[in-house]
């Protein structure tokens, strides 16, 4: 074998740098681009024979060396008895062949690095040219708008209506009958604006209990209450009552201060 | 320094600038251009500098992008009149908080109503912040008072409402009945003369 | 376009690219400025936006800051002679190391690949570390998956990648033929190989 030529000739301790390289592919390039610039013109099988060389002159040193180095440098073997010793024209050929892919291998390695080498070279973002350093920002957030739409809004009362129907059951009803409280109240003001005129009764029903379409039990109710309120009033003088008959329509009318005294509750209420 | 220097020093100020990440002040660049003398320790008077920030200035009047004096130094920004062609506006429109949402409907469908009436049907008390964020973007307004002890405000849509959902008329809106055939009556629906 | 118009969309071509994060695409350009047209519906040729372009582009020449096609668009660039310079003032990445730019070429030029088809071209493994920096620096970006067992990852070159290095277009790169050769200068002289 020959003696293995360093990657660099004329360096003093070659197999030292054998680390330098970064696996047998790198190291395989180095020798081939010692021997020849153009790649296509190599001889593989000087090739073989220095880096078996290298790797031998490596192991005498250093005992231990990365499986990778040593795959290559069996396959390189391999490599080389089919080149030199053909057993015959398949082995021949694999010889050939595996030259040939190395050979391949080799000037992709090659062309790799030239890209690289042309890439360092170009004028890059950062080191080389510099861009906007300063951001300006050119766009504006509208908050203004509202993400709604109608979905949304049905969906938000349908929730508060469930909600709001699961709860009432624990809650007594209102009744929503008038109380005497409120025909009272009625009463005061409706009588107030009033011409002394005699009005029936169920004029003074709130508007709801007017109407044919309400329970009967609620019109009874207000009927009720307004009766009670006007006798109420009608006891403390603010107004006067009168029912001409039996089953008759009830009347009241306010009671002015020119005005006799009232007829006594006891006839009215009978 | 020669008119071939002072272009030299020009370019050199501009790119500083340029690509600068914080406004240059003077003192840099005084400093930069010192350094790029051939004789670095040659003085280099603070009123050459300022003569190269000038000549700076003066080539991108008129351009698209200007260099301007702000606190700390120099910078370049796009002209001011062009801002508007150039800023693109995003909306990023708010989502109402679920409060807001129930109060909206509430009153959508239940207008004019009082802040009780509203507190009543949800259930809980109805918190400023919420109406007042309804207010702010005049989905609901003021509708006249209720005649009742205390006058309380009465509440309605207004036709920010009809904008938002894109409705004519409230009566796009479906009906109570249609959304709620099993429910009872809400307490506000209660008839109180 | 009269001559006040020209120059007036020039300033606006300006202060869009100038403002602009990334460079921008010539469509944009052309976009804003039929946008800026009285009538917005008035068709503005392509060329018409290209001759507004090189003038822009024109008006820069030899100036500190150029205006530059690249990865697609357009961005304005300190002039490249002034790195020197402005080196020793702004702040500087750190290099890419040369395992890196290695595997970055391998990715250019066989992409999409797969980390086994890098590590076999370059006949060592490919480190965590210069996978990490590449990643981060988004020059190279996963683009799907290999369909062959293990489902391994396809990468390729990011838009950064064009960035970085003042590529208009992958199409920049040297051809394969010519790496072995004499390279071309770069950016793009003649290969006289």
């Amino acid at each position: 074998m020959n003696g293995g030529p360093g990657p660099t000739t004329g360096s003093e301790a070659p197999l030292l740098r054998l680390d330098g390289f970064e696996g047998p592919l790198d190291l395989l390039l180095e020798l081939a681009r010692a021997q020849k610039l153009d790649l296509a013109r190599i001889s593989i099988l000087q090739l073989v024979e220095q880096y078996l060389g290298v790797v031998e002159a490596m192991r005498t040193v250093r005992l231990e060396l990365a499986a990778d180095w040593l795959v290559m440098a069996a396959w390189l073997a391999w490599l080389k008895s089919r080149l030199l010793l053909p057993d015959d024209a398949v082995a021949a050929e694999e010889g050939g062949d595996a030259a040939d892919l190395l050979q391949a291998r080799l000037e992709e390695l090659a062309r790799i690095r030239r890209a690289a080498d042309w890439l360092r070279e170009r004028p890059q973002l950062g080191r080389d040219v510099f861009a906007r350093g300063a951001e300006q920002s050119l766009r504006e957030i509208d908050r203004s708008g509202l993400a709604l739409d109608v979905g949304q809004l049905l969906g938000a009362y349908l929730a508060v209506c469930r909600r709001g129907a699961g709860r009432r059951v624990y809650r007594p009803r209102p009744s929503g009958y008038w109380t005497m409280q409120e025909a009272l109240e009625r009463l005061r003001r409706l009588l107030g604006g009033q011409a002394a005129d005699w009005c029936a009764l169920e004029r003074f029903l709130p508007e709801l209990a007017r109407t044919a379409a309400s329970a009967p039990r609620q019109r009874r109710a207000a009927l009720a209450g307004t009766l009670l309120a006007g006798l109420e009033l009608a006891r403390d003088g603010s107004l006067e009552l009168r029912q001409d008959h039996a089953f008759g329509p009830v009347l009241l009318r306010p009671r002015t201060d020119a005005m006799q005294a009232p007829a006594p509750l006891s006839q009215v209420a009978e | 320094m020669t008119e071939a220097e002072l272009a030299q020093a020009s370019r050199l100020v501009e790119a500083l600038v340029f690509a600068a990440a914080e406004p240059v002040p003077a003192r840099a660049i005084a400093e930069l251009l010192r350094m790029q003398r051939p004789s670095g320790d040659e003085a280099l008077p603070d009123e050459v500098a300022a003569a190269v920030v000038e000549r700076v200035r003066q080539s991108c009047e008129g351009r698209g992008v200007i260099m301007v004096a702000v606190a700390g130094g120099w910078r370049f920004q796009t002209a001011p009149d062009l801002a508007p062609l150039l800023t693109t506006v995003l909306p990023r429109p708010r989502r109402l908080p679920r409060a807001a949402l129930e109060v909206l409907a509430i009153v959508a469908y239940h207008q004019p109503c009082t802040r009780a009436e509203i507190e009543a049907i949800r259930g809980v008390s109805l918190g400023q912040p919420t109406l007042d964020l309804l207010l702010e973007t005049a989905l609901i307004v003021p509708r006249g008072r209720k005649e009742v002890p205390g006058r309380p405000t009465l509440w309605g849509t207004g036709a920010a409402f009809l904008r938002q959902f894109g409705l004519r008329e409230l009566g796009q809106l479906p009906r109570r009945e249609e959304l709620l055939q099993e429910l009872p009556e809400p307490p506000a629906a209660v008839p109180d003369g």
